[in-house]
């Protein structure tokens, strides 16, 4: 056993002992509290960062032993899980940050971030997992991790959330088990490999591929929130800010994406999946929900529920390129996996700000909000403009690369959805953003508190802004090495050239 | 050495027994620490010796089988002896916490507690029918005496229903001996299948076996004969709970597997196979349904063991007339559900009466707000929870996984859906206790802190529940050691 | 009216079927000889075993595990009767009897069956008997003088009546450890020893049998004090 | 048919009899007598079955010496509990639910 073996352990092991540490802790050892925490999230991004050096340059980080008969418990650390480890270690920290502010003087605060910690440990586990067991392992634990943060204020409606949340995370966990016990009886135990198990599937089981690959994406899209499987995430909106823009930017949805991309390109295998009639299907499945995600969205009052359906528009986008058949869209599809999670962690922790400085919570509120709070202001102008797709930020680069991906594979009704999506995209935004700038302030806001000499208390100032100024970041620089956009390049070159 | 081993499985509990008997409560714990001891270092070096030389039979008293009573000390054996020390040290130490010593009935939990770990040891070593018949009535009645050791009158309603249900159970049982007896001239397990292998299967003997697994399935509250054990599982104190649902009721299931691997094959049928492995489904959907609508703590958690207990049953028709590797993954995601449900349900009840210790009622309700300042015990019940719902890593889900391939392997998809219909049910009434714990309540904090030392216990049981599921393998391996003499 | 009586058609329906279903299968197993013929091991070995009546032998030699098990079913069985009982000694009035025919009867009776007992006992080594019997009669005596309102104080919950009752299981258990520790496979009686050992075994057994069923019978438990039930408030 | 023969017949009949009590019945000291006959019932077929050319078998009945011991604890024991539940509720059966405390003679 070597170090590099061990890396993906610590990497996890990093959040788990905090979590553990943070439990342990009594609820007013605060400021011990927030140096365990945000010590570890800082080691956890030094981790990841020599990983994804020793990745790109071919070193192998893996860890496997039985832990059944015949089935392993493996750990490795590829391309694609660097990308989703690598999300979640930057979002992790400024999270963290964010959240500290967000519930001082709230009860429960060692109980809210020890399940924080014990979810992040949740969202490595899913991306260094390295085959379907373990992933499921680490999905499931996702799922109960999160549970406490959504019922975290205990009223009566955030534990109605929560109960749908579980209700439907538990029934997707079930048939998702179905789908990985019965590949499993099927085949044995599959690690993720590039390029797939089934370019050459025995044709005798092809009908049962067909079936599991079913299951397997009805498990995964209910975390993925997939139409018709997304009604727990508009719900799931009661709990405080930071958890929303964890389980929406990082850790719920998009483990359940991330789940897919593994099914297709490194248990099936693109072109397997292709083959079986699988991919075209799911194409439209996407297609479909990127649309009624946006068009939902234009009739939401509440500004994080209008955030949730977006959400759900926004992540079939990585569905989507992935699903289609070509290496350029898939590059977007992926890319989006990281575009996606920093710029609605930004809106997110925007309507925080609001909600927390100024008690807004629905969008008429927010006139003139603008002027008021500044630097938060500009930071959801930038999220907002992202997501649109306004050049050079980083949604343009997504939509920029799927387009020209589906074209590569003649694929021309996506760039009609791409530009539907688009349109509606602007209008569910624009209107928020004119109102932020353009309209004349209320007599007085729904209930405002001072901070201090900031718009905001500090801790929640910087981190929109921070992540604000990657959105703009990843979509100027992304023909550099290391930009997202690059890693995904590499990471379809690996795939569709094993 | 041997020798020494079995007679401190065998012997020490009994002699603990006499000597918590002649003393009051508060010395007999002490004394119960030593037993404890004792017995976890007896349990351990018999489970390295067995992991390590493969299994034995052991004629007590210098007599071999047929004429003496004969041990079966075999991997599985070992580790449900392993298994019990565990539990039962668990519950023993935080009984002794628990159970208030000034009340002068409690001195005479001691001595049950260690007659019944007497019975347990004997049952799961026992390879010989009229023995495990004795075993079985020293575990019920030593049960029995724990659950009315209140001597109230809703602890002696209980206690009565299981007495009887027990007393009838194992007359069923006996008279199956009897058959057995009467049709094969032994009462060694051993000896009938050694015999039944090279004869043909004589008319008229297959009403024994049915006999035997029906007093035994009574006796582990198998759907539909499971009304007695939720009042007296309910009603017990928790330490005693805890080691009824844990390991009671197991031990009669234990006999009722090791016939049916032994014996089902030539004896039983197809029909009855699948007929158990019904009522087992069956349980699993009513006792989970049953525990979502009860409005008492403790027997939610009752009610959950009658739906874990359907799980095990679906051992049946999972090794009746399957291939080879099917009856063996069926046969490791049993030992790995009873482990786990042993250490879940364990951890579960002993949380539960700290939860009922803290809060001053035994009401589900009760429990509004509790997540503020008790974290840790709930913790504890919420750890064996995710154990009992089968989610991942826990023992529960590396039982599930396996029972699951065993179905599939086996193409009977109808039991796919009763586990996953069964983790879906049991996550139902788990989530309700803790959505009862996280509803903001009252801002007061009336709740008593218990010691620490109650905390611990069941949060160590409920580790353990978990983390079982990460080291299956190596446990499992050691249970699927063979006897080394080959020869019977 | 209509739902109990269906009830108890069906009842006995059912206890029809299982007695049929019995009575057949004991019928076709009758008729098939068992392949093992134990009693002739038995027979072979009886020298070994110390004892000349078989199933004596049996009882205390080839199964003796099974007996103390017994043992300790009885014992288990007066603890949870004792656990019940009251501990403050009461004067007993509804024992105190001027019958005088049960006056008599115990004069009579008392001696004769202590007798009896002593026989059974003695008997148990080559013909019927043994300690269980003995035990029973001489509970038998201590109900006959308890209805007589004899106090027995001894009986009452306390360290002299719980030492009465495991004595033949202490004395029982000690030979097993003894003959570990002394190398035999435990339970294995030294075969000087063997009928020795096994007298002293029958005698204390015997006296603890008979206290077990006495005690059972006293240890009327009628008192109030009893636990709240977990949770309620107290 | 032999003599033993027909005592395991009777066993038979005898444990019709008690499961039919023990089923039937609602008073426990009936259902504990119906337990008793069940037990006496499946005690005459353990000794009446075996069959051998040479004469009684000798371990049925150690065994079965051993049954009426436990078979005679269990009794005492549900008769203990059964007349200490009789004396705190004033209830003979378990149909019905207690009344709230206390009845009983006294």
């Amino acid at each position: 056993m070597t170090l590099n073996a061990w890396m993906p352990v610590f990497a996890l092991m990093t959040s788990l002992i905090a979590a553990v540490v943070i439990f342990a802790l009594p609820e007013k050892g605060y400021r011990l509290r927030t140096t365990v925490n945000l010590g570890a999230a800082l080691l956890k991004l030094g981790l990841v960062a020599v990983m994804v050096w020793g990745v790109f340059r071919g070193v192998d980080y893996g860890l496997s032993y039985t832990m059944l008969p015949g089935v392993t418990f493996m750990l490795k650390a590829d391309a694609l899980s660097m990308m989703f480890a690598g999300l979640s270690a930057v979002l992790w920290l400024l999270t963290t940050i964010y959240a500290v502010g967000y519930l001082e003087n709230s009860p429960n605060r060692a109980r809210f971030f020890g399940f924080f910690s014990l979810c992040v440990a949740s969202t490595m586990g899913v991306a260094l997992a390295g085959n379907l067991f373990t992933f499921f392992l680490f999905y499931e634990m996702l799922t109960l991790s999160t549970y406490p943060l959504v019922v975290h204020r205990g009223t009566e409606k955030a534990l109605q959330a929560g109960r749908t949340y579980i209700i439907y995370t538990l029934t997707g966990g079930a048939v998702l088990l179905l789908g990985i016990a019965w590949l499993h009886g099927v085949v044995g135990d599959l690690p993720f490999r590039p390029g797939g198990h089934f370019g050459d599937a025995d044709p005798d089981i092809q009908q049962s591929l067909i079936l599991i690959f079913i299951l397997l994406v009805a498990g995964l899209g209910v975390k993925a929130a997939l139409f018709p499987l997304h009604g727990w995430l508009p719900q799931a909106m009661v709990a405080p800010a930071p958890v929303s823009a964890l389980l929406h930017a990082v850790a719920v949805v998009k483990a359940g994406a991330f789940g897919i991309v593994r099914v297709v390109h490194d248990i099936y295998g693109v072109e397997a999946s292709s083959a079986l009639g699988l991919l075209e299907p799911l194409a439209w499945l996407a297609a479909f929900t990127i649309l009624y995600g946006s068009v939902r969205a234009l009739s939401q009052g509440d500004l994080k529920r209008r955030l949730a359906f977006s959400t759900i528009s926004q992540v079939s986008y990585i569905i989507l390129g992935i699903s289609l058949f070509g290496p350029v869209a898939a590059a977007g599809g992926l890319v989006h996996l990281l575009h996606q999670g920093i710029m609605k962690i930004t809106l997110f922790f925007c309507a925080g700000n609001y909600a927390e400085t100024l008690g807004i919570h629905r969008i008429e509120e927010l006139d003139g909000a603008g002027p008021r709070m500044p630097g938060t202001s500009v930071a959801f102008t930038i999220g907002a403009f992202g997501m649109i797709g306004v050049p050079p930020l980083a949604g343009f680069i997504t939509k920029w690369t799927m387009g020209s991906g589906a074209l590569a594979v003649d694929m021309g009704w996506v760039i009609a959805v791409l530009v539907a999506s688009s349109l509606l995209n602007a209008a569910y935004f624009l209107p928020v953003v004119h109102r932020l700038w353009f309209r004349e302030p209320a007599d007085r806001w729904p209930r405002e508190c001072r901070w201090g000499k900031l718009e905001t208390s500090a801790w929640l100032f910087w981190p929109p802004l921070l992540t604000a100024v990657m959105t703009v970041m990843v979509g100027v620089l992304a023909a550099l090495t290391f930009s997202p956009l690059f890693w995904a390049e590499l990471i379809v070159l690996r795939e569709y050239s094993p | 050495m041997t020798l020494y081993l079995m007679a401190g499985l065998l012997f020490t509990p009994l002699a603990w027994a006499v000597l918590t008997l002649l003393v009051g409560f508060t010395r007999g714990r002490l004394i119960t620490w030593a037993g404890i001891l004792v017995q976890v270092l007896v349990s351990l070096t018999l489970w390295l010796a067995v992991s390590r030389d493969g299994g034995f039979y052991y004629g007590l008293g210098g007599w071999d089988a047929p004429l003496g009573i004969e041990l079966r000390v075999d991997g599985l054996a070992v580790t449900f002896v392993l298994l019990t020390a565990v539990v039962a040290s668990a519950c023993a130490i935080h009984a002794g916490v628990y159970i208030d010593p000034d009340k002068p009935w409690h001195r005479y939990f001691w001595p049950l507690f260690w007659f019944l770990w007497s019975g347990l040891n004997a049952v799961w070593l026992g390879g010989d029918l009229f023995n495990l018949y004795v075993g079985l009535e020293l575990i019920s009645l030593a049960a029995v005496g724990l659950v009315a050791l209140g001597g109230s009158v809703a602890a002696l309603r209980a206690s009565i229903r299981y007495l009887l249900a027990a007393l009838l159970g194992s007359l069923a049982y006996l008279l199956g001996v009897a058959l057995m007896y009467g049709q094969f001239g032994t009462l060694s397990i051993a000896g009938v299948v050694f015999w039944l292998d090279q004869h043909p299967v004589p008319a008229g003997s297959g009403l024994a076996l049915a006999l035997m697994i029906a007093g035994l399935a009574l006796k582990t509250a198998l759907f539909p004969l499971h009304r007695w054990l939720p009042p007296a599982h309910g009603i017990a104190r928790s330490p005693v709970s805890a080691l009824l649902s844990a390991l009671v009721i197991k031990a009669s299931f234990y006999i009722a597997a090791r016939l049916w691997l032994e014996l089902g094959e030539p004896l039983g049928s197809l029909a009855a196979a699948q007929l158990v492995g019904l009522m087992g489904s069956a349980a699993v959907v009513w006792g989970s349904w049953l525990a979502c609508r009860q409005p008492e703590l403790k027997q939610v958690v009752a009610y959950s063991s009658v739906a874990q207990i359907g799980y095990l049953f679906l051992l049946f028709p999972l090794t009746y007339s399957v291939s080879e590797s099917v009856a063996l993954q069926a046969r490791q995601g049993m030992t790995l559900q009873v482990i786990s449900h042993a250490l879940a349900k364990a951890a579960m009840f002993l949380a539960a009466g700290n939860l009922i210790l803290s809060t001053g009622s035994s009401r589900v309700n009760a429990l509004t707000g509790v997540s503020r300042f008790l974290p840790f015990s709930l913790f504890s019940f919420g750890l064996a929870g995710v154990s009992l719902m089968g989610l991942p890593p826990s023992g529960g889900f590396a039982a599930k996984w396996l029972l699951l391939q065993a179905s599939l392997g086996s193409a009977q998809w109808w039991w796919v859906l009763v586990l996953l219909a069964g983790g879906l049910l049991s996550a139902v009434y788990v989530f309700r206790i803790y959505r009862a714990s996280f509803l903001d309540g009252p801002e007061t904090d009336q709740f008593y802190h218990p010691p620490r030392s109650l905390e611990l216990v069941p949060m160590v049981l409920a580790l353990m529940a978990l983390g079982l599921g990460l080291v299956a393998d190596p446990v499992l391996s050691v249970m699927a050691l063979p006897l080394e003499d080959g020869s019977r | 009216m209509m739902m109990g009586r269906m009830r108890t058609g069906l009842i006995v329906l059912a206890c029809l079927v299982v007695t049929g279903v019995l009575a057949s299968s004991i019928w076709t197993i009758a008729g098939n000889p068992a392949p093992v013929d134990l009693p002739r091991m038995l027979s072979e070995n009886l020298e070994r075993s110390g004892v000349e009546h078989p199933v004596t032998a049996v009882l205390l030699n080839f199964r003796s595990y099974d007996t103390l098990l017994e043992i300790g079913v009885l014992v288990i069985a007066g603890i949870a009767g004792i656990s019940m009982a009251e501990t403050t000694a009461r004067a007993d009035p509804n024992l105190r009897t001027g019958d005088t025919l049960l006056y008599a009867l115990q004069r009579w009776f008392v001696p004769l069956m202590l007798v009896l007992a002593g026989y059974l006992l003695w008997a148990g080594a080559d013909r019927p008997g043994g300690a269980f019997q003995a035990g029973a009669v001489l509970a038998a005596m201590g109900v006959l003088l308890r209805l007589g309102g004899t106090p027995m104080t001894f009986l009452r919950p306390g360290l002299l009546l719980r030492l009465g009752l495991i004595t033949g299981f202490t004395v029982f258990l000690l030979v097993a450890v003894a003959s570990a520790i002394a190398g035999e496979a435990f339970l294995a009686y030294p075969p000087a020893l063997t009928r020795p050992l096994i007298v002293i075994i029958e005698t204390t057994l015997t006296l603890s049998i008979a206290m077990v069923l006495l005690a059972l019978f006293v240890s009327a438990p009628v008192n109030d004090a009893e636990d709240p039930d977990e949770g309620s408030p107290t | 048919m032999t003599v033993p023969l027909l005592y395991a017949l009777a066993g038979t009949v005898l444990c019709g009899i008690g499961l039919l009590g023990l089923l039937w019945l609602s008073h426990l000291l009936r259902k504990l007598l119906a337990f008793n006959i069940l037990g006496s019932g499946v005690f005459l077929v353990l000794v009446g079955l075996p069959q051998h050319q040479g004469g009684p078998d000798p371990v049925p009945q150690a065994l079965v010496l051993t049954g009426i011991v436990v078979a005679i604890a269990a009794t005492a024991l549900a008769v203990v509990l059964i007349r200490r539940y009789y004396h705190l509720s004033g209830m003979t059966s378990l149909e019905d639910e207690p009344p709230a405390r206390k009845g009983g003679r006294q």
